[in-house]
Parts: structure tokens; C-alpha cells; sequence
């Protein structure tokens, strides 16, 4: 999908301009680098045999660094699918939580590592335990909004997969509840393109995700998720919306999938080579930072400066990741069940 | 209380628990009218906003329970029928069974689904199973299947203050059947924990829901012919109390095990196997399993169904053999 | 719900006048009559406890029977949920058969007794072994559309559900494949305004089923469900159309629900005495006959002579199943495999 | 065929099933560009339009499989990974395993479920479960569990075949590492029997998947101590090949019964309870179970997958304590 085929969001009135300050691009850009380079770290590691498996959000950075920023952080609930790195970075994960998971250590703080990596968790950032099992985390949040608002606790429960998912039952349950009962809930689709190896139209009746909206009566919108700007323009609104009790929406932001799926897939076997090059050629943290700069947003040496740091955190965060230690084969053990006395 | 049924007992502690914690609440198909077996007749009144009638999905009945209760209310929800809880399989194998163990302890659900199982009512195939042997397999998930009102109360107390998800199994046949003098409300509970019901020196009956009572009006009937049954109610079927029914087991050198899900893969298997790997020295004959056959369960008809299910006779039969060999 | 709520069709192309000659007028009129007596009747058995269960379709009669003629009988595959007697009749289900299954009779060819009344089967009639599970018929004749698709034979398969299964994932997941591979499958909806005690409302976020056509792309049409005729209007296209390679289409009929939800159901206990009273008032099969008669399409006559052809078949057949062979205990073993040497 | 893994084994077969008989089609995730395991590799082109992706849906997967099986096709269905077929839970239990009881046999699914089970791999939670005790309870549905890959040509061929609905299922870990010799393809297998793969006079070694080539290695070893261990290969998880599971006990008076599945509710408590009842007579010692612990399925990290799973040392080491008793 290129960024002129997607639509303009459905429901204008979302959009009044929110302004991002200065600080605000500069953090836009160090999270999708961040994110980057982390990726592609564990991607090496990944090679080099130190880390087991990978999924990455490699591709998808604006989308969920600019979605990520329109949250509040330790506030709203969030149960984002294994891609979104990047909404865990800005959900406050540090990169060396995030190395600690690709390397499934006893710190891990998302599984201690029990799962695999890429399956988030955090009480302090409100982030629900995930499983690989897609789309059933659409109705978690939807039961975390029906008890918040039971509690009149104004947050708002984000929940993000891919398009893919979309066509399981469950995504038609969380939806449809959300809607009768009006409740807070962002369900965040990041389409790109692929479920594995099938495209879209193998899952899809209909071109957009948020086509699907149609049958609950929801408020939609479908942002260019290569536009980090744009999401945050068109997730953020919506939040605010569904925090006042406008009900849920449903996002979709269309990226693409820079990578194989996974570390134990390889695209080129079902992907043309030229779809993968033009692909490449419109990554997102390129465009944002082709565009600060045409816009003189800020100095060129300031990106470069952000770049050097987070490249500096990254070979750090590993490094140090290294020497943590392993779970022992007992701590398989316990924690089946909550004591009683915890309650 | 005075006496009551099951089915008192039942709407009688979920009441008390909507009244003692402001973050209980119910939800599930049918539930404002009062169910469809009046478990919570005049709740929607009396608790405003806190018995939700949810639609006909039982994934995301289960699933929003997961989440509500992650945030940290206490939902208590209904699936209408135990037989229409297998759409929900996965929320609850994938999910809510793991929940804990994933953060390790991090993250947990205080959570409770109810159903409604078992057979001897003229359902037919979707409105009669016994659906322990697939959710008892569920490390995380706890199930508890009781058999007697003071039971239900002092147990599905004990489910609701769970920090774990629990899976509260009501035998529709002693909704209305099974009565008892409850002097006050029973204390909560313990899960994990069996009792044994009857005691007797010649062989053990391992039972748990309206066969339990079926074993034990067996046991009367023996009584008379000189056979002494100790006789086990198992309430809780995950996890399993071992220790109580193996000792129970060492006593008499004798084990019959009764459920009236179909033998093969049914929770008896696992009981027989915990005997027969802890008990063997103290065994005086082979474990027994009296169980519904391996067909479907159940068939509508009268005299099919009963052709199916275990009863008193049949119970009465086998456990006639095993005290003979 | 009244006729005057329902709104026109959507994709008015499929109304081209169907017109009905005097022979199937009549038959819609004994095929709706001959369902409410045959359900009469059996609530009558329940009440003398000769019938454990009854789940029946009164108040629905102009909606099935309408839509149960649009088919080809013995070439379409049906799967017709519990309250579709009055499509089973059309199908060629006889008042004899019809009463053995009331009854669990040994020979009821639906189940010989293993299931509950009205878990409708039958090979020659194509129709498929229903469960009490609701919703997950509708992906069973999305299947057999795949398979009719791939052996390049023209049928349609029709499943029936009420709108309060709608709800389930497996509706959700039958029409998007169904819609992807543009298979000949009608989806009909009898929406009588309530899932046993549940009103709609609780159920869906839109008032009309049809709604959630519109994420599929698919055709879709309200009828109103107490008009035999305009039923049939509206699906016979429709099953002309899918079978000509048109695809899926979603056909909601608005009807209402006469009677408790079942022999086991009381009704007063949650609905207002006054929407029964005035549902009462508007049977469609007395609305049936008023238009005829209005219409002078045919004689009176000629209705009382079917009226009493109706009374008379369906107290023979009560009579002649109460004399069969009821299944001996022992008939509840068997056929849990078919033989594979049958295969 | 010469020497061939599982995997090729199971590419062949569906290749052959494809070419023999034109109402077989494959249907399932990502199937068309080979599958995540590469089983259908190369079959999307050669046989156009019988190889369907389908939406990432495993409820309507194998609901649409039954619809086909229904109307006279011979779908055979991938789920992706067997974690990922509890969604599907209900269409099986509640429909696919009792279509035919319901109509006695008059309507009938000649439909086949493949999917990829079992630990080892590293798959965590959702990418190494044992999902057998679950599925091998629900009468009408058949189970089967190969372990060599000239069984999962006969196996797969049978399953086919079958007018029933059958679970085949495949062990991740066997795909590439077990290797066999073959001449020419292999005749369409028995569903319902089990083989003994060894004969040993000290006790009897019961063992399914992967683990039966884990016992067989530890029977190799316990040999070299003067330990000889009979080793039956179940390879039919439901219908139980009871016969043969007690005969070859019978002979030894001891068993040993391994799977990775967690212990409680695991297929193992159903073969200990069979012969506990039926070869209590001959056994001169416990029933032994040697299973996961019971935790969630699976723990990721290598250390922890490894002290989850029994192995060839594991094994050994139960075996040498029950030929010890
Ligand atoms: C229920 C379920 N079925 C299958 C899988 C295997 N699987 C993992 S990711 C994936 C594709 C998901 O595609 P999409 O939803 O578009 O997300 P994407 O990976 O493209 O971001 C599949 C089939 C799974 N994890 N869960
Ligand atoms: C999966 C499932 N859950 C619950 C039930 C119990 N039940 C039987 S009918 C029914 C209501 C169905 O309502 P609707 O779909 O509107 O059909 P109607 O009965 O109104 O014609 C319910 C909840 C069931 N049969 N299946
Ligand atoms: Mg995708
Ligand atoms: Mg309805």
C-alpha cells in the first residue's frame, strides 16, 4: 500500500490540528530509531545464534510510535501485539527491558522468560500479558473498559493487531460489545498488507480495515502509518474522544512490513523482489526525517546527535543485557496460581 | 437459612457477595430476568448497572471476565449452559489459565464462570455434558464441582474471593433436588479440598455432583446388605486433593470411581491413575471407573438417556463386584 | 417490530416482481397454517407431558415458509435453525415425520431420537445436522458452497439464524469468507426482537441486522418476516442471484416471536403484557388470509377447506406417531463412527 | 522413496491423496506458498485451485472443512500450530465428533485436521502444546499421533480415507530429525492399533510423538545395563488400542507411561487407569507416569523448556527405579 492509496480519515471532525512541539518530533524520532536499531540488533543476535527468535516492527515505526505518544502513559490500558516495540518504548520500556526480553532472561520484566520474546507485559505501564494467540487481547480491553467505566475511571484501553486478525471471531465480539456498551476502547489496526505470507485480499472482502466499523456503528479513521505526524493527529483525538465518552473507535494505519515475519520466515519466497525494494525505499524513519528537515524543523546535527545516542544505548543496553542472568531450569515453577493470601 | 436448595444456595451467595464488595458483579446471557434457571431472580434490581446481560457470545463473555477482572473488579460471569463454554475454550485455555503464571504472580484474575453441566435432564447432546475432564486439564484454571447447597455457598464464596479464574460447576439435576438446613451462611470455603461424605470398611466410592448423591443413596442400599461404603466427594477437580483420596483409598484397598462424562479421557482416568501409582501396595482389587459410555453425550430420549448415565443401580452393581472380588 | 418499521430492501435490482400463481399462494397458506398447528399441537403434548421440549417458530411462519419456497428442494443445502418447521415443511418434511421428531420417536428421521425436537436433519432433503450450539451452521454451508463451488455444481446453501446469534465469532467468520470467495450462500436472519429474554438492543449497536452486511461488501435486504409474499419476493432473487455467481447475500427478516422462547420459557416474566397483546393481533397467517380474502385472490371456500385439510392432517398424524416404536435404551449406541468400509 | 523425513513423508502423502482423488483439497494458513513447515511446498502449482489459503480464522477453518466433508469433498485442514486449534473447539466437539452419532450415520464428515504439536522447539506457550487428552476425549472425533515417517504416510493415507473426522497430528520436533528408510510408499494404515517397536521382558514403556523415540533411545541405553524394556508406539490416541497396550503389560508386569503433555488430565491417566483395571492381575508394580509438570505449557527459555520435557535421561531413569520395585 503506498501512502497516496490510503483514504483521508472518515470522521473529519477528529481532526483539529493538535500541534506537536519541538520536544515531541525530537521523541518521535528517537523512539522509531530506537526501535529500529533495536531490532535490528536482535536480529543480528538472532543470526549469531544469542537470541532464539525475533518479530519485529521493522516498518511500522510511525505507526506505533505515533499512536504510542497519543496514550498516556501508566494511565490508559494497552495490549499491543508483538510488532509494537515501539509503543512499548514509548509506554516507557527502556531499551535494556527490551534487550532483556529478546533474550529471554530471568529479568525480562514482560514474562521473566517464560514466553517468547515480543509477548508484552507491565503492571506499571498498564500493559496486559500477551499471548501469541491473535485478537483474543481485543476483548480483554474491552473487559477493562466495561470495569473502568463501571468505576467512572476515566482512561481509555487501546488494543492493537494486525489486519490479519481482523478476520477472526473474536475481533467481531470485542466490537460489537464495545459498541453497545459505548465503552473507551481504541482498537488500533496496523495493515500491512500481509498475514505471513497471505495478502490481504486473501483475509479481506474489502480493501480497508475500517470497513468493518460499518457494522457496529463506530467512529473509524485510516491514517498513512508511514506519517508518525498523522497517526499521532488522527489516534490522539480519538482518545481524548473515547476518554469523554464518545465510545470506540477504530484505527487503522496502513504501514507495510519491512521484514520477513519473523526471524523464522523468509518473505522472499512468496513477496516480488521489486515490492520489497519499493518498500524499503519509503521507510518511515527516513521519510520523518527527510521531512524535519525540507521543513527546517530543527538542525540536521540535532538528528544526528539523536541518532548517536540511541546507537550508544542500543550497543549498551546489549551489552549490558548479556551479563544478566539466565533463569535456572526451577524457575519454570510456580506462580501457576496467585496465593490466595495475595488477593 | 433455614433449608434450601441449590439453586437458593447459589443466588443466596451471590447476592451476599454483591452486597459485600462493591467490585463484584455478574454477567452473562438472560441473567437481568433472572436466568434461565432463575440463578439471579431479582439481583438486577436489587444491584443496578452490576448484573450485565451480555449478547450471545460466550468467547467474549469469557474474555471481557478476563479483562474486568485484570482491571480488578470481580466478575462473576454465567455461560447459560456448560455445553456452550467450549466456544470460550480458548479465552480460558490460552488465556485466563495463564495469566499468572506469564507474569509470574504480576498479573492475575479474580475471576469466576458458572455454568450449569451435567445430564438427567431430557437436554440431548448440548444441554447435558460434563465438561470437567477438558477444563480440569487446565494448570492455572481451577474447577470446582460441588454436590451439597452448604457446598455451593461456602465454596462459591471461595471462588469469588479467588485471586485465580475459577470455573464453578453447578449440577443442574440438584438445583431443585438436592435440599439441606443451613443453620446461618456457611463460612467460606476451601478449594482444593475433598471430604469424605460416608465412611465404611469395604470399598471407597470416588464421586463428585449429582452422582456423588446417586453413590451415596447406593451406599445406603448396600449398607443393608452388609457392604460398608466410604464414600468421597471430590469438590474441588482442579487441582485434585490426592492425599484425601488416596487415604480414603489406602483404608479400604478398594476404589469405584463414578462421573457420569464418558469413560474414556473422563477425569476418572486420573483418579484411577493416582491410585494405581499411590495406593498400589494398598490395593486389594483393580480400580474401578463406572462412567457414561463413549458415545456423544447424552441422547434426548428417556430411555436412552438413562441407558446412559450412571445411577444408584448401577453404582449399587458395581460396587456389589468390587466388594465380592 | 412492526411491517411499517422495516425498511424497503436495500439492493432494490432483486425486485423484479416475483408474481405467485393461485397454487403457491395456496401452499404458502397451508404450509404456515399446517406449522401452527403442528406446534399447537405439540404444546399441547407438552403441557399433557407427552412431549418433554418445544422450541417453536409461531409468529415466524410468513418468514419461513416465504423464504423455505425460494429454494430448490432436494438440490439447495439447508441448514434451518430449531424454529424452522415451517422450512422444513416446505422442504417436504411430512406432519408424520414431524410429530415422530416432537415425540423422539425411534424413526424420527432427524435424529431417531438422539437430539432435542427441532435439531432438524435430513439427506434427502439436504439438510444438515443442526446442533443447539447457535451460529455455527452458518460456516457449515459456507463450507458446503466452497465444495459446490469447486465441483462447478450450481446449488445454494441457506442457514437461518435468529438475530440474537449474530453476535457470535463464527457468524462473523462465515460471512467474510463467504463474501471473499463470493459463494452462493444466503444468510437468513429471522430477527423476532429478542434472544429468549434478551431484547435486541442488548445484543447489537444498530437496529437492523443488515448493518453488518456492510462489512463484507455483501448484498443485503430487510423484509418484512409477516408477509409470505414479499418474502419470498425478496428471496427468491436472491437465490437466483447467488446462484448465478452474484455471491453471498444477508436477508433479514423482521418478524416476531408468539410464543415463550420454549415449553421451558415463560415469556410474562420479561416482556410487557401490551407488545404481546399487539403482537398477537398482527399473526401473519391471519394477515394472510385477510389479504387473499381482501384481494379475492381465491374464494374463502377454498381456505376453510384448507383449513380443515390442515386439521385433520395434523391430528392423524399426532394420533398414528403416538403408536410408533419408541428407540429401545440399547439404540443409544452405534454410528459414533460411520463404518469406514460405508465410506 | 528412499530414506525420507517426516515431513517429506507428509508432502508425499498429501501429494498423492491429491493426484489419487480429485475431491481432496487442502485448506488452511499460508498453505499456497508452502506452509510455515514447508509441508505443502510446491502443491498450490501443481494442483491450481485445491490448495486454499484461508482468512486467519481456525473456528471457520474447520468449519468449513466439515461443511466440504458434508457435501462429499475430502477437505484436509491445516491449523497452523495445534496451540492455535483451541478456537476451533467448539466445531469439533460440538459438531464434527458427533455428526454422525446424530443422524446414525446417515450424514458423515470424511474430513482430516493436520496440525503441528508438541515441544522442544522452543515455541513457548503457544508453539508447543500437547493438545491430545483434550481432543482424544471427545468420542466421534478419531485421534492419531505418528511417530516414524512410513506411519505418517500409512496414517495420513487412512486418515483420508476414513469417513470420520480425524486429528492427525504431527510432532514439530520429529519433522526434520526423524528419517526412515522407505521402499515405495507405504499401504494405507489401521487406524486403532498400536505397535510394540521393542521387546523387553522387564517392564513396558507406553509412548506416543516424540517421546516414543526418546523411550526407545532410553530403552537402548537400560539395555546396556541388562534392563530390557518393551516400547509401544499408541499411534491411535482415540480409539484406544486397549488390547494391545494390556498385552504387551501383561508380559511385564510393569509400566511406564510417557507424554509431554502435563501430568494431570494428560492421555497417560486414562492408559494407567485401563490397565490398572484390566491388567491389575498381572502388574508387580505401580503404574508409573513420567509427564510435564503441571504448569502452563510451555516455558520458553531453554533451561526451563528442558526441565519441563521428559527426555531419553528422564526416562531412563523412571524406567531403572520401576524395573528396581
Ligand atoms: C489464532 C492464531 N492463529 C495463527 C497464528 C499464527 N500467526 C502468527 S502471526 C500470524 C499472521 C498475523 O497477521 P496480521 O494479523 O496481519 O499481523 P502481522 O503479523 O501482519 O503484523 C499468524 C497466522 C496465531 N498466532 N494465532
Ligand atoms: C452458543 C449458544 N449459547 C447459548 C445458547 C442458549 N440459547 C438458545 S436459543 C438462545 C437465544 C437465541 O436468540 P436468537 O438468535 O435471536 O434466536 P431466537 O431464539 O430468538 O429465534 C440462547 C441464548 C445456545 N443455544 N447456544
Ligand atoms: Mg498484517
Ligand atoms: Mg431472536
Amino acid at each position: 500500500m503506498t501512502a497516496s492509496e490510503t483514504r483521508a480519515p472518515r470522521s473529519r471532525e477528529m481532526l483539529h490540528d493538535y500541534l506537536l512541539s519541538e520536544e515531541q518530533l525530537e521523541a518521535m524520532y528517537r523512539y522509531m530509531l530506537l526501535s529500529r536499531r533495536l531490532e535490528e540488533r536482535m536480529m543480528t543476535l538472532n543470526r549469531q545464534g544469542r537470541a532464539d527468535f525475533v518479530i519485529a516492527g521493522a516498518g511500522q515505526e510511525a505507526a506505533q510510535v505515533g499512536a504510542g505518544l497519543a496514550l498516556k502513559p501508566g494511565v490508559d490500558y494497552a495490549a499491543p501485539y508483538y510488532r509494537d516495540l515501539g509503543v512499548m518504548l514509548v509506554l516507557g520500556m527502556s531499551p535494556r527491558e527490551a534487550m532483556l526480553n529478546a533474550l529471554a532472561k530471568r529479568d525480562d520484566p514482560n514474562s521473566f522468560g517464560r514466553q517468547m520474546p515480543s509477548h508484552w507485559a507491565s503492571v506499571s505501564r498498564r500493559v496486559l500479558t500477551q499471548s501469541s494467540v491473535v485478537a483474543t487481547q481485543l476483548i480483554h480491553v474491552v473487559g477493562v473498559a466495561l470495569a473502568a467505566k463501571m468505576r467512572n475511571d476515566p482512561i481509555v484501553a487501546f488494543a492493537s493487531c494486525g489486519e490479519g486478525s481482523t478476520s477472526r471471531g473474536d475481533f467481531h465480539e470485542a466490537l460489537n460489545f464495545a459498541a453497545i456498551h459505548k465503552l473507551p476502547v481504541i482498537f488500533y489496526v496496523e495493515n500491512n498488507g500481509y498475514a505471513i505470507s497471505e495478502r490481504m485480499e486473501k483475509a479481506m472482502p474489502l480493501p480497508h480495515v475500517v470497513d468493518r466499523a460499518a457494522a457496529y456503528g463506530i467512529q473509524s479513521a485510516v491514517v498513512d502509518g508511514l506519517d508518525a505526524v498523522a497517526v499521532y493527529q488522527t489516534v490522539r483525538p480519538a482518545v481524548d474522544q473515547a476518554r469523554g465518552g464518545a465510545g470506540p473507535f477504530l484505527i487503522e494505519a496502513k504501514c507495510f512490513r519491512l521484514w520477513s515475519h519473523s526471524s523464522d520466515d523468509d518473505q522472499r519466497r512468496y513477496r516480488p523482489r521489486e515490492e520489497i525494494e519499493d518498500w524499503t525505499r519509503r521507510d518511515p524513519i527516513a521519510l520523518f526525517r527527510a521531512r524535519i528537515e525540507e521543513d527546517c524543523l530543527f538542525p540536521a546535527e540535532d538528528l544526528d546527535a539523536i541518532e548517536a545516542g540511541v546507537e550508544v544505548d542500543v550497543r549498551a543496553a546489549a551489552k549490558w543485557a548479556f551479563d544478566q542472568p539466565d533463569p535456572v531450569p526451577g524457575d519454570a515453577l510456580g506462580f501457576v496460581y496467585r496465593e490466595v493470601s495475595d488477593g | 437459612m433455614a433449608e434450601v436448595n441449590v439453586l437458593e444456595a447459589v443466588r443466596t451467595t451471590l447476592d451476599e457477595a454483591l452486597a459485600a464488595d462493591d467490585r463484584v458483579f455478574l454477567l452473562g446471557e438472560d441473567l437481568e430476568a433472572g436466568g434461565v434457571f432463575r440463578a439471579t431472580d431479582g439481583l438486577a434490581e436489587k444491584y443496578p448497572g452490576r448484573i450485565i446481560d451480555t449478547p450471545l457470545a460466550e468467547s467474549s463473555i469469557i474474555g471481557i471476565a478476563i479483562g474486568a477482572a485484570h482491571y480488578g473488579q470481580r466478575p462473576v460471569a454465567e455461560i447459560q449452559f456448560a455445553d456452550f463454554i467450549h466456544a470460550g475454550f480458548d479465552q480460558l485455555c490460552s488465556e485466563a489459565s495463564r495469566w499468572s503464571y506469564r507474569t509470574r504472580g504480576e498479573q492475575y484474575l479474580p475471576m469466576v464462570v458458572r455454568t450449569p453441566w451435567g445430564g438427567g435432564v431430557h437436554g440431548g447432546q448440548h444441554h447435558s455434558q460434563s465438561i470437567e475432564a477438558y477444563y480440569a486439564h487446565m494448570p492455572g484454571l481451577k474447577v470446582v464441582a460441588p454436590s451439597f447447597p452448604a457446598d455451593y455457598c461456602s465454596l462459591l464464596k471461595a471462588a469469588i474471593a479467588d485471586p485465580n479464574p475459577v470455573l464453578f460447576l453447578e449440577h443442574k439435576r440438584t438445583y431443585r433436588l438436592i435440599r439441606q438446613e443451613l443453620e446461618g451462611a456457611p463460612a467460606e470455603g476451601r478449594i482444593g479440598r475433598a471430604r469424605i461424605t460416608r465412611y465404611g470398611d469395604d470399598l471407597t466410592i470416588i464421586a463428585y455432583g449429582f452422582m456423588l448423591h446417586e453413590s451415596l443413596a447406593a451406599a445406603g442400599e448396600l449398607a443393608g446388605e452388609g457392604i460398608e461404603c466410604t464414600v468421597v466427594d471430590v469438590l474441588t477437580l482442579n487441582p485434585l486433593d490426592e492425599e484425601a483420596v488416596l487415604e480414603a483409598v489406602r483404608a479400604t484397598g478398594k476404589a469405584l470411581i463414578v462421573h457420569e462424562d464418558t469413560l474414556t479421557g473422563g477425569l476418572g482416568g486420573e483418579i484411577a491413575a493416582i491410585i494405581a501409582e499411590h495406593a498400589f501396595e494398598d490395593l486389594d482389587a483393580p480400580v474401578r471407573r463406572l462412567a457414561g459410555p463413549d458415545i456423544p453425550p447424552m441422547p434426548f430420549h428417556h430411555d436412552m438417556e438413562a441407558f446412559f448415565l450412571p445411577d444408584r443401580a448401577k453404582i449399587a452393581a458395581a460396587a456389589r463386584d468390587l466388594a465380592a472380588y
